[in-house]
């Protein structure tokens, strides 16, 4: 059972232990192990995207009593695949008029954020590939800055429902991170660390979805804005701004965004998963197993809200934000704190 | 005069008169234009929406003609002033059967390209096959 | 320095390719941030001379290509050029015929508002309902299928009456395929009209009061939506209309959600008019023959009917030939249309694209 | 290895910040500005302050960056190559310049031979995150600071808001 639970672990510490006999030196051989924990996060977002992309159209056919694809593969499981195919087959064309090298870099950009995330998240205990201290605000400050890449991609293409799609994502990611962190807080208050591990390990006993709901509420909420996700996908909002920010690219380039936005769900949710319904720590099966299990529930609650509501309008989910969730964020951490102050002063008094 | 005749001719100097004077009975509503190209003359039917007659719904028709004189462009005044439903359907008009109306702004083609030329509904108008625009085709059209 | 910071207007081409101009309508729009300061409508992309093409056709021959005028309804234009035509000539039509009439008129009125709530919807990326509206359409096709042999372009009703008989067991298949539509329906409804965040997005937005809608001649269910009760089947009833009971739905609000929920209302009175209609059913001709070269006396006649969109016109001049010497349509999307430059001023690009599909234009019936 | 880090942080920082004077294009200029903050977030990170490094993305390249590249994306944009022109002052502007590097140069060797007897108060890396050091910091001996920019901050929030509204709105 518990080699089961460290095999990551120990084939890590077989490759060192291996390398080391081979006389590699210790720099050499961290260089290798990063190098290695790299190609396993990417093989991870890669299958992970070509996962979802399946799971989110048989799951909103599902929904709507279609079949979705079921075609290619048994159960249409290589659609996404054969899409992927198709994609880097295509012509990658690019307008005349484009600012050429911020078009250019956005895609990448966008999509080298998205990986480095996967980098922070812990899969089981001591799995996380860059564990620090303040991991917790780490991945909030680097998902941040994917908001750049998009107002990249938005105002170099030079179009100008590209650069409404960029004006909104600002105004709307920028405004959303606050409630985002907010609800984290509360969290990092209960256990004591921003350690995104420690955190998981904190939830032994009792989830924080249950001391914290409130939190998980703006926590959701906000993800979704902040993955402009449906109800609040202005940013690419087809009815209205044609695809937003990457309205004039195709082929690879396109589908960099595309694959950056279903594996930023995935991070989100495993964020959310870590945060609130206690990572890692489960019984019996092993912490990666529950780790990936809790993650692909809290995905499939994302995917069934957009399939479940129309798209919000820009003012009122302003207003919604600024209103609502930033209110309630900061009275869940005062919250937080009385309770917190309570229970110790009741448990002391208890012994 | 509802229960009277539901058709009323009148010479092009009393439309918006008398356009105005039944708007302001407060029932009708401008319905539509249709123009017709006569061998002699255009002639034009409005047709109004009445809704006055104790929820029933009827017609009223009335009829101008434009004169065909020398002049190409024949012209009527315009009924944008009384009802703005006049303004797309007086443009339609105009594009297809070429009638100008005067006194009102904005006067362009609706359905055909702006730079269409001739006014297909004419009976004059020969159908072609190639598209009659004002550039050549190899012209680079904007 | 000024007392508010001062903004730039830009100018923004809506279409004619754009996902929510429902075909190759053109909004050139001058805006200022995401807020409309103006707007121009630029219709006729879709212009294909319809009136033109009449006049080398003859009678019988132009009345397919009636139905490609507002494809979403294509037995209500057959039907209303056939009543033109019916004016024009004095053809009587055998009874039975215009229960059949109505039967596939009204069918094709459900089939026509899904299409209006399942786009309406989606232009709200409630993407959901737009497939439950769509599959619920589904079922309404199979029932004209049946009864048609076509889907979209349908060409059943012919001057003097219908061309075939309601196939077998068409009775227990409607009853069938409605139980499916009112579940689909109430699954819809409570999907999205009831949605908080579909109401904020509808609700008070793009408001025609009914002054301004009477006069831009608005007609059908977006006059009706903003309370102004206008509808022929009861105002001048023609076919069999005053036999069957039915209500015209009426809102008062005028907004983008009025216009969309009075399209679900009327559905179920198309429903309930075919169920009746059915029921009424009596035996007897289908059709009165008219020669294959008919040549009606010289004349005009206006024949209207009260289509999905408002009510459609056709007026017909004849010269005796058996081509007509002038062929005009009257459409009401046309007219619905042009009131978008009157509304849209102070709407965002959110708020166009909604106020815009609860319109429910068809460019075929534009542009003709 | 960390060395090796280093310099190519190092590099990118003053590439990119040099990048950002000598672009023309002022969009342009605002994007390299935010990959120097970038790469002095890493350089941090070396330096084992993570928590700088965070506020540095999270502030600099997350917020202050976008909101630079926002404005500059929405001002009048018919012609972007030549929008960040040059002046008469390069000359002016490359001394003082030079003058503030042999500062800095100066204070950082100065700084260096001193290094090895830190001030007692300066709170060492610890080993789980400069975090809690700093919060620790900032909630104790701090306090006051803190709360007082705070309300400076909030001052400033306050008369944007005012100053974005205008007068004829913000007396509805």
């Amino acid at each position: 059972m518990q080699t089961l639970n460290d095999l990551f672990l120990i084939v890590s510490g077989l490759l060192r232990g291996a390398m080391g006999s081979w006389g590699f030196a210790p720099g050499l051989t961290d260089a290798i192990m990063a190098l290695v924990s790299f190609v396993a996060i990417a093989a991870l977002v890669t299958v992970n995207i070509i996962v979802i992309l399946w799971v989110d159209r048989r799951f909103a056919a599902f929904f709507q009593e279609r079949l979705g694809p079921n075609r290619v593969g048994p159960f249409g499981l290589l659609q996404s695949i054969n899409d992927a195919v198709k994609l880097i087959g295509k012509e990658s064309i690019m307008p005349a008029a484009v600012d050429k090298r911020v078009y250019k870099f956005a895609p990448v950009l966008i999509f080298t954020v998205t990986i480095v995330l996967y980098g922070f998240l812990p899969y089981g205990k001591g799995l996380a590939p860059i564990d620090m201290g303040a991991g917790l605000l780490f991945f909030v400050a680097v998902s941040s800055t994917s908001t750049i890449a998009i107002l990249m991609a938005g105002w170099g293409s030079n179009n100008k429902y590209s650069l409404l799609g960029g004006m909104r994502t600002v105004a709307q990611v920028i405004s959303y991170e606050i409630p985002l962190a907010f609800s984290m807080i509360g969290v990092v208050m209960l256990s004591g660390s921003m350690n995104l591990g420690s955190i998981s390990a904190a939830q032994h006993t009792l989830w924080n979805i249950i001391l914290q709901p409130i939190a998980f509420f703006v926590f959701i909420v906000a993800s979704l804005a902040e993955l402009t996700r449906s109800p609040f996908d202005m940013t690419e909002a087809e009815q209205e701004l044609i695809a937003g920010y990457h309205t004039e690219y195709s082929g690879m380039r396109f589908a960099l965004f595309f694959m950056a936005e279903y594996a930023n769900l995935f991070s989100v949710a495993a964020l959310g998963a870590t945060l609130f319904l206690g990572g890692w720590e489960g019984p019996l099966l092993p912490g990666y197993l529950w780790f990936i299990g809790k993650t692909w529930a809290m995905v499939l609650v994302i995917l069934w809200l957009r399939w479940s509501f129309p798209r919000a309008r820009v003012d009122k989910m302003m207003k919604f934000n600024w209103k609502v969730l930033i209110p309630l964020s900061i009275a869940n951490i005062l919250l937080t704190g009385v309770g917190i102050k309570l229970y110790q002063y009741f448990s002391t008094v208890g012994r | 005069m509802r229960e009277g005749a539901r058709e009323i001719a009148v010479s092009a100097a009393e439309l918006v008169a008398t356009m105005a004077a039944l708007k302001a009975l407060g029932d009708f509503i401008l319905f539509d234009i249709v123009a017709v190209d006569r061998p002699e003359r255009y002639e034009l039917t409005y047709r109004l929406l009445d809704r006055g007659g104790e929820g029933r719904v009827g017609f009223f028709t009335v009829r101008v003609s434009a004169e065909k004189s020398g002049a190409d462009e024949p012209s009527l005044p315009s009924l944008v002033g009384v009802w703005k439903a006049a303004d797309v359907l007086e443009r339609e008009v105009w594009d297809l059967m070429g009638i100008r109306f005067e006194g009102r702004a904005g006067l362009k083609r609706i359905l055909c390209m702006d730079d269409f030329e001739g006014h297909p509904l004419r009976k004059d108008f020969v159908v072609r096959r190639t598209p009659r625009f004002a550039e050549a085709q190899e012209g680079g059209r904007p | 320095m000024s007392d508010t910071l001062e903004t730039q207007e830009y100018s923004l081409n809506l279409g004619p390719q754009h996902p929510s101009t429902h075909g190759v309508y053109h909004a050139r729009l001058r805006l200022d941030g995401e807020t409309i300061v103006s707007c121009e409508n630029v219709i006729g992309y879709l212009h294909r001379g319809m009136e033109k093409l009449a006049e080398s056709r003859t009678y019988a021959q132009f009345a397919p290509f009636t139905s490609r005028f507002d494809y979403l309804s294509g037995a209500l234009n057959t039907w209303g050029y056939a009543m033109a035509l019916e004016k024009l000539g004095g053809v009587a039509v055998p009874e039975r015929a215009e229960y059949l009439r109505v039967i596939v008129g009204e069918l094709q009125r459900i089939a026509s508002h899904l299409v209006m709530l399942a786009s309406m919807v989606i232009d709200l990326n409630a993407v959901t309902g737009w497939m439950y509206a769509f599959t619920a359409r589904e079922g309404i096709l199979d029932l004209l299928e049946a009864v048609t042999g076509s889907r979209m372009t349908i060409n059943y009703i012919v001057a003097g009456g219908v061309i075939e008989d309601l196939p077998s067991e068409f009775e227990s298949k409607v009853k069938r395929t409605f139980e499916d539509l009112r579940s689909r329906l109430a699954d819809f409804d409570r999907l999205v009209s009831g949605n908080e965040i579909f109401q904020g997005r509808t609700k008070g937005i793009g408001v025609i009061e009914s002054g301004t809608a009477l006069e831009f001649g608005m007609t059908g269910p977006n006059l009706r939506a903003s309370g102004v009760g206008l509808d022929l089947r009861k105002d001048a009833p023609y076919s069999v209309y005053d036999r069957i009971d039915f209500e015209v739905p009426i809102l008062r609000g005028g907004d983008t959600f009025d216009r969309y929920y009075i399209h679900l209302l009327e559905i179920h009175q198309s429903v309930r008019i075919v169920e009746q209609a059915l029921d009424g059913l009596p035996s007897g001709p289908l059709r009165t023959k008219l020669p294959k070269a008919w040549k009606p006396a010289a004349g005009e006649a206006f024949g209207t009917i009260e289509s999905t969109r408002g009510i459609q016109g056709y007026h017909i001049v004849s010269d005796g030939s058996e081509r007509p010497y002038r062929m005009h349509l009257r459409s009401p999307a046309f007219a619905n249309i042009a009131i978008v430059p009157e509304i849209a001023p102070g709407l965002t690009i959110q708020d166009f694209v909604a106020t815009l599909a609860s319109l429910d234009i068809v460019l075929g019936e534009i542009d003709r | 290895m960390e060395s090796f880090l280093f310099y190519a942080f190092a590099a990118l920082v003053v590439i990119s910040a040099l990048a950002m004077i000598l672009s023309r294009n002022l969009v342009h200029s605002a994007l390299y500005m935010a990959a120097a903050f970038l790469g002095m977030a890493f350089v941090y990170l070396l330096l084992r302050a993570d928590y700088i490094a965070v506020v540095q993305i999270l502030v600099y390249v997350g917020a202050i960056s976008i909101l630079f590249v926002f404005g500059i994306m929405l001002t009048k944009r018919d012609r972007m190559d030549g929008s960040n022109g040059f002046n008469r002052y390069g000359i002016i502007a490359g001394l003082v310049g030079l003058a503030l590097f042999a500062l800095l140069a100066r204070a950082v060797t100065v700084a260096g031979a001193s290094r090895a007897a830190p001030p007692a108060d300066v709170p060492q890396a610890p080993a789980g995150g400069s975090a809690v050091a700093i919060s620790n910091l900032f909630l104790g001996q701090l306090a006051l600071p803190l709360e007082a920019s705070a309300l400076l901050l909030l001052a400033a929030l306050a008369g944007a808001v005012v100053i974005g509204k205008g007068r004829e709105k913000s007396k509805c």
